[in-house]
């Protein structure tokens, strides 16, 4: 399988009345076709940001500092607002957090997919175009499309939203879809439905996702791989199975940890001490280093560099390097 | 629900009835509360020379001697039966003075509002297309000194540039003395006015559908629209612009009242014939018919506007 | 160097203090701030800068262009217009402020009532309010001048201040409403806290930003309503100078081309009211 | 001790109307049941009306239907005698919450009594009010003197008992983040000294580690002051770890009662199955000693 998307280097900053706020800082990555990568990470860590940097829906505020966002071997950097709204949709589309905001609350439901449809398949007649927004949302799980497509948002349920947003999305085939937290704002009934229609849809028509998200157990139920962002940074990158059975940054290990699933009840969970720093004034060095407790005086000094631990997993920590001391299980 | 909406309508109509009479009374009161001679406006420099006998006797012919009340009540069952007395100055029925005006400020007022409603969105959508670079700011800077201007100074200010000075457009009147018929006088005419109207009100809305497009390019519908492939132009006429026009269409309903206060400013200092002029006079010279049938027909205009207001609010609701 | 490797646990950062990069004045309506101010300051010591009795009628010298003497000419009946504009600025100002005041008063009691009271009452205060709103503003003004009386700068003040509130009201109802749907509202009401400590504490400082918005827009808007209403021969008699009396004089002088009779009243009035607007929309913008 | 009660919520019912002629169940007859120094969960989906319940306990709400008793002072002494006049002051310490007579004649007592922390604490805090300011409030509308000193010395020590130092004090609740804002809610309520204390989804806006944080300052503020606390959330996990007895709501009917470890190990009603069930739960391992990498 071929790199799909590959982002190297990609520095993005907001200008805000206090200073310049580092939002993503020197993310690589890449993305094969039909696959699924989680990025997971707190609020603040710049995880939507790097969506909407590589689909170019950054606010003016914003700044691509540096770096390079291939996709099939082009570089779509420097392409101008003209250029990308050929490539929107038709090659990426995005889905967002809060369905209701992100459907036009005057408009049926209906309309809206169809316009989608329109802006992708020029030529076809007024009939076709609904025809296709039916087909597509009955695609998504709405019983009775034709019924639906009348219907305005607010008489959607939220799961339903959220079809009908995935329905949009998918309009223009897109080979790669974005999905900025699309299940945060259902209830967890409907977050499990949503989930698995995503995954069917995924494997059905073969593209490949970028999944955001802040809950480590929807990324284990849907990701092939997952980038865990840190401070506007990705700081461990793997498998599912090697995030969630080997995983190596202290970070990452924090947020298995403070998971009560399998703590005991009324024990004491497991917290990273301290708070994430501000992007506007990030610590020299690794700036999760004043939260690990087993900081090397190098944390504070140098930025860790990605370490290698197998082909597929990388981690930026300097406890993975030859001259670390040996810390006790889990961090080694 | 036919029958929720028949007795919704029912309800309204005798709101609609009752403000009316509120309205009247209101008016009818403050009128004959405020000092001043109704005597003059029918008698004119006569009365200062009228004895007290000639006085009771006018008084008397006017209906003006008896207790507030009972006019009150005169006029209301007159006005029921649908005579509003006769004007003191023009000495005939209000009716007919009021319909030989209303036309002229019909065309003023209806012209410009239609223009001042268009212009401003027209001006609205330019600065948001253009949101805080060159051409909106310059627009932004501008609207708001053009906006401080006071409306009749800026009449004045025209009236002394093009019409004494570089004479190029009559600076007073609706016509050219005998050149009723004439529409290209009446046009010629209208022009400043209508120029006044439209400068002093435009950037009060033109800026609030500025800000309400702006508020809507912020949603995240925007960005999924965008996210679809959807071009600039698209998204400010398809999704944009179809949320925003339908606040903008109540505000421009709820600020009519606003306009009709401009346009009898303008009219006054125009020296227009219409309904601004003649309310001015009324209220000024105490002449009763006259202001009552003017102060309602205004007042069920604002009101009637601010009605249709509320049921777009209502249907807007979901 | 292997000391560099050296477990060192977790290190306090120093806290950060976030300066805004900005200068002081970016922002802000410096400049127009300044002009009022300085607008503001030499009509109130008017007495210092006149050069001329803002009342006596120099009838040698009527319609004077403007000169060495006479800054800014004289009007039609010979008063000298540079001091009749800081002279008439101090009265513009004075029922500017003195009817915002008295509307706002009005605004407050009303709309709190209103978004406090039962539906019913509520739905009568504003039912009421919308009459005063299609009543023509004009009549109001005239009757209210008729209950005070002579046309005095507080008669004028009073009326105008009385006639203006309706508007304010209703926005004012409305962000009451709001704030009542606030949870630190309910929080400070399961704390037990009555009526007046949540009006005291939450209420006010919750709805003073835009009430000081609304109350300089209703300065604007009563200076305007001043010099319309003067202009118009409703307000201000011509012997009372004030920018909008000076200018009851203009219609005359435009026939005889006297542009400094028209001109610098005007000029005055539309920068007074551009400051006020400026510094309004700063306020309702910082808050 | 673990077995008195505190708040006994008989029935209660709550209807909104929110168009004419329309009626909506918020809470069906619901009945359960506090004990002293227990965690309470409730959970349920959005619109389940587990607000509702939190809000016609705090007496934000006037509940259509039902009973809140509130069980006050010490009756464990009282427990078997049964002469009238023992009956007697067992009743005038048993207050029921939605009778307003008796509501506002215990009011004082019941405000301080019972404390509530919202989900949003960007909204529950005044935002134009310094964090000194929102933590002296109850305080000072109470009336209550400050033990150690002074308001300022008192907000200081609550703030430090809910994990924070006083360097916020002079802050505004905007300049702190989500997880010391809801701190800082936290202090405000316990400032109180609660016998009941209610949680509306108190972590439901926070992240992961951050809800961690929160719910061991729960914990161990529930063991240091032993009130009672009522917690509800979406969370079944959070409430697992969290709860002695969860109660499962689902469309305004309470639908099973029972202590958390039993209700995880075999839930019975098919809602608290699809519920369980629709977990995202990541299985994942940290590395033993003597693993081989």
């Amino acid at each position: 399988m071929s790199e799909l998307l590959e982002v190297k280097d990609l520095s993005v900053s907001f200008d805000t009345p206090q200073g310049e706020a580092q939002a993503v800082r020197d993310v690589s990555f890449s993305l094969k076709s039909g696959e699924v990568l989680a990025v997971v990470g707190e609020s603040g860590c710049g995880k939507s940001v790097l969506c909407k940097t590589v689909m170019k829906l950054l606010p003016p505020s914003a700044k691509i500092k540096s770096g390079s966002i291939l996709v099939n071997g082009t570089d779509i950097i420097g392409y101008q607002e003209r250029d990308m709204c050929k490539l929107r949709g038709k090659l990426f589309s995005m889905v967002f957090q809060d369905p209701m905001a992100s459907l036009n609350p005057s408009i049926p439901v209906g309309k809206q997919v169809a316009e989608a449809v329109k802006i992708h398949q020029k030529g076809l007649s007024k009939k076709e175009i609904y025809k296709r927004a039916e087909e597509l949302m009955r695609l998504t799980g709405i019983a009775c499309p034709e019924e639906h497509m009348k219907w305005y948002p607010h008489q959607f349920s939220g799961g339903m939203r959220q079809r009908t947003v995935m329905a949009i999305a998918l309009a223009g085939n897109p080979k790669i879809v974005f999905a900025d937290e699309p299940t945060t704002a259902l209830d967890v009934a409907v977050q499990a439905q949503i989930l698995d229609m995503f995954k069917k849809l995924q494997k059905k028509l073969g593209m490949a996702v970028v999944f955001v998200t802040h809950d480590l157990g929807v990324a284990a139920r849907i990701a092939d791989r997952i980038a865990v962002m840190y401070a506007g940074k990705i700081v461990e990158t793997g498998t599912a199975e090697e995030i969630f059975y080997d995983a190596r940054h202290p970070y990452t290990l924090g947020l298995l940890r403070s998971l009560p699933m399998y703590a005991e009840p009324k024990g004491e969970l497991y917290t990273i001490p301290g708070m994430p720093p501000s992007p506007l004034s990030l610590p020299k060095g690794d700036a999760f280093a004043c939260r690990n407790e087993y900081a090397l005086k190098i944390d504070y000094e140098e930025e860790p560099p990605m370490f290698c631990i197998s082909d597929t997993h990388y981690a930026a920590t300097w406890l993975l390097d030859k001259r670390a001391p040996k810390l006790p299980a889990p961090y080694r | 629900m036919v029958r929720y909406r028949l007795l919704d309508g029912v309800k309204k109509v005798f709101l609609f009835l009752f403000s009316i009479f509120l309205l009247s009374a209101a008016v009818f009161f403050i009128s004959r509360l405020a000092p001043g001679d109704p005597l003059v406006s029918y008698y004119g420099e006569r009365v200062e020379r009228m004895g007290i006998q000639e006085r009771v006797w006018a008084e008397e012919k006017l209906g003006l001697k008896d207790s507030v009340w009972v006019q009150y009540i005169r006029w209301l069952g007159n006005a029921i039966r649908g005579e509003f007395g006769i004007s003191y100055k023009y000495k005939m029925d209000v009716i007919e003075v009021i319909k030989g005006r209303i036309g002229n400020t019909l065309l003023l007022g209806g012209v410009g509002f239609c223009l001042v409603f268009l212009l401003a969105l027209l001006l609205g959508i330019f600065c948001a297309w253009h949101e805080n670079r060159m051409p909106d700011r310059i627009v932004c800077t501008l609207g708001t000194i053009t906006s401080c201007i006071p409306e009749f100074w800026l009449s004045l200010l025209f009236i002394f540039i093009f019409s004494t000075n570089l004479k190029w457009l009559p600076g007073s009147g609706a016509y050219a003395v005998g050149k009723a018929d004439d529409w290209g006088s009446r046009m010629e005419h209208l022009i400043l006015p209508l120029t006044v109207l439209v400068v002093s009100h435009i950037w009060y809305y033109a800026y609030m559908v500025r800000n309400r497009i702006l508020e809507e390019t912020g949603t995240d519908y925007v960005l999924l629209a965008k996210a679809k492939g959807l071009n600039k132009r698209q998204i400010m006429f398809h999704h944009c612009l179809r949320n925003a026009i339908p606040s903008y269409l109540s505000m421009a309903a709820a600020s009519v009242p606003h306009v009709l206060g401009g346009t009898y400013i303008v009219e006054t200092v125009f020296s227009y014939p219409g309904i601004g002029t003649l309310s001015y006079e009324s209220a000024r010279y105490k002449d009763y018919n006259l202001l009552m049938l003017l102060s309602i027909l205004s007042g069920a205009f604002v009101i009637l506007c601010n009605m249709a207001v509320q049921k777009g609010a209502e249907r807007d609701g979901r | 160097m292997e000391d560099r490797f050296e477990i060192v646990g977790i290190r306090k950062m120093p806290d950060v203090k976030l300066v805004k990069k900005e200068k002081w004045y970016q922002g802000k309506p410096v400049f127009f701030a300044i002009l009022l101010g300085m607008i503001l300051a030499v009509c109130l010591a008017c007495e210092l800068v006149m050069t001329k009795d803002p009342f006596y009628l120099d009838l040698q010298h009527c319609n004077v262009p403007p000169d060495g003497e006479f800054l800014f000419g004289t009007d039609t009946l010979g008063r000298d217009i540079f001091s009749m504009i800081w002279y008439g600025g101090r009265v513009s100002l004075f029922i500017g402020i003195v009817s915002a005041a008295v509307s706002t008063g009005i605004a407050i009691f009303v709309g709190a009532v209103s978004a406090c009271a039962p539906a019913w009452a509520d739905a009568l205060l504003m039912r009421f309010t919308e009459i005063i709103l299609s009543i023509p503003s004009l009549l109001l003004v005239l009757f209210l001048q008729a209950v005070f009386g002579e046309n005095t700068v507080f008669s004028v003040s009073a009326a105008i201040g009385m006639t203006g509130w309706a508007a304010m009201a209703k926005v004012i109802r409305a962000e009451v409403i709001k704030l009542r749907k606030c949870e630190y509202v309910a929080a400070s009401k399961c704390m037990g806290g009555s009526f007046l400590h949540i009006l005291w504490e939450h209420f006010l400082p919750g709805f003073m930003p835009s009430i000081m918005f609304m109350a300089v827009m209703e300065i604007r808007s009563a200076i305007l309503a001043e010099s319309t209403l003067s202009f118009m021969g409703l307000g201000l008699p011509v012997e009372m100078v004030s920018w909008g009396s000076m200018l009851s004089l203009a219609e005359k002088a435009i026939l005889t081309n006297d542009w400094w009779i028209l001109f610098f009243p005007g000029i005055f009035l539309t920068v007074t009211l551009l400051c006020i607007t400026r510094i309004g929309e700063y306020i309702r913008r910082k808050f | 001790m673990k077995d008195e009660i505190l708040l006994d919520v008989q029935k209660l019912s709550h209807k909104f109307f929110p168009a004419r002629k329309m009626e909506v169940k918020a809470v069906d007859e619901v009945s359960f049941q506090i004990r002293r120094g227990e965690i309470f969960g409730l959970v349920g989906e959005s619109g389940s009306g587990k607000s509702t319940i939190a809000h016609c306990i705090m007496n934000i709400y006037q509940p259509s239907g039902g009973k809140i008793i509130f069980y006050t002072g010490n009756c464990q002494e009282r427990r078997g005698f049964f002469n009238k006049k023992d009956m007697a002051v067992q009743e005038a310490n048993s207050i029921d919450v939605c009778d307003p007579k008796e509501f506002r004649r215990h009011r004082r007592m019941l405000l301080a009594k019972r404390q509530i922390i919202f989900q949003d604490s960007s909204s529950s805090l005044n935002p134009r009010k310094k964090i000194r300011e929102i933590i002296a409030e109850p305080m000072k509308i109470q009336h209550i003197a400050p033990v150690r000193g002074s308001l300022c010395a008192e907000a200081e020590y609550w703030l430090n008992q809910a994990g924070l130092d006083g360097s916020v004090l002079e802050q505004y609740p905007s300049e702190l983040s989500g997880g010391q804002r809801q701190r800082v809610a936290i202090a405000r309520a316990l400032a109180m000294k609660p016998e009941l204390l209610v949680a509306d989804e108190p972590i439901a806006s926070l992240d992961v580690s951050v809800q961690a944080q929160i719910m061991n300052l729960f914990l161990q503020l529930q063991k240091e002051h032993g009130f009672s606390f009522l917690f509800i959330a979406h969370d079944l996990l959070a409430v697992k770890f969290l709860c002695d007895r969860v109660g499962v709501l689902w469309r305004g009917k309470l639908v099973e009662t029972a202590p958390s470890k039993e209700l995880f190990e075999n839930p019975c009603h098919p809602y608290t199955k699809t519920l369980a069930a629709s977990i995202p739960v990541p299985h994942f391992r940290l590395r033993q000693e003597g693993d081989v990498w």
